[in-house]
């Protein structure tokens, strides 16, 4: 199998959901000539022409209330907010009008669109270009909520989005971009809320998406060394969450750490751990452990920046601490 | 009445007859107890949407606000699914589940009612991306208040529209208040209208009490919308009779007797009184449209009192829809 | 003691507030003559006048980001948001400008705002007038998150949330309004920060603030017939939340309960299960249970509404529940 | 060359020149590969925020964007200190935390550097009615992009401006593009500064690269607001010859001609031919100022590179400030 990046993948789904399907179009800031500040939409305005691939005007809530406009009627609109920090202005036409309007007409309609977003640090960004904000979004009943954390998912998931009727925040990470893996030439599907065990583990169930994945399994390699097994759990959808899988392992492993870059304090760790609290409290052997960023605004200097958020350290750390083992000093965790 | 043909204006004239009987209605049903939530009435506001959605076709688009009953009637919405509606059952538009605020008429192309002002407007920009990149020559209308032009999402939506000259009319209901706030408060301008020359597109403001001059200007933009001429911002003074919405007496920030100056200009005394002498309907043409309205309206009462309320066991549907 | 209705509570903090402090003054919409959608600024206009009462256009993200101005410049603002539902339309404002504002100059200013706005359901107000919004605030560092659930604490918490020098979000209660209770005719003044044990007992503790403390309370004296003692504990600060008196008082019962309007699905009493799953897991004989509204809109339909929030009677079957007692039948809870 | 004095002129001048300097050296000093994060260069705007601070008194403040290095030093920025705070150090404006997006010198009534496109205008119009509150005379120049004008945040800012007559400045430093799109393709209006007339406030279209020229509309609009008479839109044209950040090659959306075309009416270079025409200054004169500068700047980099970093321990300082 080919590798392609997480940028690739990303771009090959949309562009093979626009050829496929007429009603697809994109619409954003700089997507066109510009391909976005991050370089996904690559190569799209050449093949499918200005009016699918439409450059709107530096105005977030009229990317996200023209696509709910253009998908009542029958388009299947992708729109893109360049970062997620900039979808602060689009919150109400998101929360308020595209995650209600099929409820609110008792089902008579259905709101078929993608909102493109990506988030996250690591790149001296400032604290407007680098947070992490998706427990917002998992909070509000109407929307489904995707973060893959590989090219393989993004793509799957991304022609699932793009084909399901629902309107689904689709969250990318900046600093997955250029990270690559194998993505079959053969068209494939990942279905919507359905989580992936990546490794599989004994000992503890580490709960992680998006970069923090990567970390994770990075981290269970040098757990591995130590005696400590870790089985990772993708949720790559975080709404409707599945809970199966996360409430199985945590019963084979009786211990739940949960990874990600958000700040700690209500981000969507909270609400995994609150699931396990409530219907798999007696599976555990020992305390929830949370690592994810600390509440803070994202700092420019990189080192500070490093130090707020979470990093294969932290886990490890975590791990041992969840286990009751002591850290082994050649680690030199500090 | 040069341009405008008898029927239409006959038609426009029963759409306000309706607007007010159900307004009526509402109030009076209202102020029985029984209905729940806010009503927010658009009486004197009629000649507006009336005179705007006769030039319509059945397979254009209409969005509105919280004042939206005037406008979703005049796009043909039927009284016993609106008073269902407000009277939350299962019978009504949205199942109960809007109200007042919220109704949508999907089958007649009113894509609802938003009670977030201004959030109608971007929605609408996209209503009518989506006909335009479909090659349908739907022309979509969004109904807004005045105050809603204050709006970050008035601004990026009609300069959305502007800039893909797209086919969408926005008509700003220009009752001259924001809830409590006067328009020459929240504005500074002559005339609201001149909101449009931040976007390159034309703006005219029209007496909202005038049907045959609303008559006019939409006709006029409705035409240039379907021939691919862009969206145009119309501004329609007028003035609501009522306070903001019910539990508003409406009188700490109007004087009664603005109130009573405006009631000399009614909207539809002024036109039935222009449409009797020009011969287009008679006085008890009139008599016979109003009892057939009070029918409907008493049948519209029926039917919402005897429908059946949701039901517990549907209360957590159609939040999604089953993935495609 | 005089009794005062909550809403009389917060005018007088305003009134207090405005006529102590020259620097302090109110910016809403609709603030003046007609004194805010539920009528808290009444007769302030009276006293203090145009320049002080200042009503806005429509613009919540002016609202905020004026706010935001003057606070930098030696004013003390407190903004009205009208609904909470309508915040999402300054977050960029609220999330990126004024939480931040602070942190981002290494400390060189400070940002002392209040905005109050009000939340919750109950009154048909559909699904743009009824949400419960506080989880998306306490996700953000920077901000203060304040719910007062009593005339007395709104009295006292509103005015040390004007004059603290950080940002608060001061999040009232439409149905509380018409709520009354004791408050002194002395000055006093309530800390941000400390939550309050507003109920003494000894099988469960019942985290619960705004509304749902009086469901608490009442269902509490539901339960003490039937033998279930609720030690009920009103955080009132939700940012930054006392944990130690949460975590004390399930230390003592070795159950917890948390009670909020919010969706179930990522509100905060997510955060508050995480918190004693991290830290006090030892001490919990139980699940956590949360009693939350369903993940849904909020229906217009009252009869809908009503099932679709939490009730006295989903406190005291949750109650049943953790104590594992059977319910008697005489409660018909259904 | 009438209005201005020849000191106020050389004021200018000397602005330009120091922002054109910082500005290379910035860029040097990040293709080295040492500063953290982006550089948006404004370069080819100088100009406009050397102009318009020329008339600011010290404690006027001013607002501005991402790309805000320009009208920082224009209001009085000390070159190290910014230098610190792009290299991220603890001797920087914000002490490390903010970076080149989000420079604040709150001592210098400097107010940021927000990096959300049109989020500072509603900061601006607090700022300004806080200084109206207090009855200080001072006025507020917010400085904006011209895409920045599509946002909601822009309009509803303006509007409050507008309509509590507040002593503020929106100037537009319009660069003709947003990223890569292009004024013209975003705005269908002749001129940006056209998008006044939505508010009722003065708007004033300016070539940009005529300091002078801006000059005088800056004066006149600063004198203006100080004297209770409200805000005012500029437009001031102008051209950056980067990409819109270092990373940015500038050229999938502009021709190079476009760009060669626009050097050609380089700010400096026309305003300096002026200069030394009029003899306000002389050839040696400049390059004395520029041979200080450079001093200068050999100096923040110096400083900036051997400033500490911010210690870890502080990483959590000043999220919130201790309670009143
Ligand atoms: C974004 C938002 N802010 C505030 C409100 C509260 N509110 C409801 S209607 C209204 C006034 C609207 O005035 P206008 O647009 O003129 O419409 P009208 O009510 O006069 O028809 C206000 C402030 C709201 N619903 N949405
Ligand atoms: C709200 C928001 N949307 C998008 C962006 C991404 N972005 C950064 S600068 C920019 C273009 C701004 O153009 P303009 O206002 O003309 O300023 P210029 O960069 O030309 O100085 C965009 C789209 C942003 N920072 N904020
Ligand atoms: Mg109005
Ligand atoms: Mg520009």
């Amino acid at each position: 199998m080919r590798d392609l990046t997480y940028r690739e993948a990303v771009r090959e789904a949309l562009g093979e959901e626009l050829r496929r399907d007429k009603s697809v179009f994109l619409l954003g800031e700089d997507i066109a000539e510009y391909s976005g500040a991050y370089k996904v939409t690559q190569g799209l305005l050449e093949e499918f022409g200005r009016e699918r691939i439409r450059n709107t005007n530096l105005a977030e809530s009229a990317i996200a209330g023209a696509a709910l406009g253009a998908a009542l009627v029958g388009t299947r609109p992708v729109a893109e907010i360049m970062y997620i920090d900039f979808s602060l202005l689009a919150l109400d036409q998101i929360f308020n009008q595209i995650a209600k309007f099929r409820y609110m007409t008792g089902g008579m309609v259905k709101v078929p669109l993608v909102i493109r977003t990506q988030g996250g640090g690591g790149k001296a960004a400032g604290l407007h270009h680098s947070q992490s904000l998706e427990a917002l979004y998992t909070h509000i009943p109407g929307l489904i909520v995707v973060m893959p954390s590989t090219p393989y998912d993004a793509k799957g998931l991304l022609k699932s989005s793009i084909r399901d009727d629902n309107p689904v925040i689709f969250i990318e990470h900046k600093g997955l971009y250029n990270e690559s893996g194998p993505v079959p030439e053969e068209e494939y599907m990942i279905p919507l809320g359905k989580a992936e065990v990546k490794r599989q583990g004994k000992d503890i169930t580490a709960v992680a998406y998006s970069k923090s994945l990567l970390l994770t399994l990075k981290a269970a390699e040098t757990l591995e060394k130590y005696g400590i097994s870790l089985e990772v759990i993708d949720p790559r959808t975080l709404k409707p969450l599945d809970q199966d899988t996360i409430l199985n392992s945590v019963e084979k492993t009786s211990r739940l750490m949960i990874v990600h870059e958000a700040c700690k304090t209500g981000g969507f760790g909270a609400e995994i751990a609150a699931i396990v609290a409530e219907k798999g409290i007696d599976y555990l052997d020992a305390p929830i452990k949370r690592v994810a960023a600390l509440d803070s605004p994202i700092p420019f200097n990189p080192r500070l920046e490093d130090y707020v958020l979470p990093n294969e350290n932290d886990i490890i750390k975590g791990a041992f601490e969840l286990t009751g083992k002591e850290i082994p000093a050649e680690l030199k965790l500090g | 009445m040069q341009k405008i043909g008898s029927e239409k204006l006959k038609e426009i004239f029963i759409k306000m007859l309706r607007i007010r009987a159900f307004e009526e209605r509402a109030i009076a049903e209202y102020r029985k107890g029984i209905l729940p939530g806010f009503i927010h009435s658009s009486i004197g506001q009629e000649a507006i949407p009336s005179s705007v959605c006769a030039f319509l076709r059945d397979d254009d688009y209409i969005l509105t606000t919280h004042r939206g009953h005037g406008d979703i009637i005049a796009k043909g919405a039927k009284f016993d699914k609106m008073m269902a509606e407000l009277y939350a059952k299962e019978t009504g538009y949205n199942k109960g589940r809007g109200g007042s605020m919220h109704i949508v008429a999907a089958d007649l192309n009113m894509l609802g009612a938003t009670a977030i002002v201004g959030a109608g407007v971007p929605i609408a920009s996209g209503v009518a991306l989506g006909c335009k990149m479909q090659n349908l020559d739907r022309v979509t209308v969004c109904f807004t208040g005045d105050a809603a032009t204050c709006t970050g999402a008035f601004h990026e939506g009609v300069g959305l529209a502007a800039i893909w000259n797209l086919p969408v009319i926005f008509v700003v209901e220009n009752n001259q208040y924001g809830m409590s706030t006067p328009v020459k408060y929240y504005c500074k301008l002559e005339q609201l209208s001149d909101r449009a020359k931040a976007y390159g597109i034309p703006g005219v403001t029209v007496d909202g009490n005038d049907a045959e001059a609303i008559a006019n200007v939409a006709s006029e933009a409705i035409d240039r919308a379907r021939k691919d001429g862009g969206p145009t911002l119309i501004d329609a003074i007028t003035y609501r009779y009522y306070g903001h919405h019910m539990g508003d007496p409406g009188t700490s920030y109007r004087t009664k007797e603005e109130i009573e100056e405006w009631k000399r200009h009614d909207p539809i005394e002024r036109f039935q009184g222009r449409l009797l002498k020009a011969k287009v309907i008679t006085k008890s043409e009139i008599q016979e449209i109003q009892a057939s309205i009070n029918r409907e309206l008493d049948e519209a009462v029926k039917f919402a009192m005897e429908s059946p309320e949701p039901r517990i066991e549907d209360a957590l549907n159609n939040i999604y829809c089953p993935s495609a």
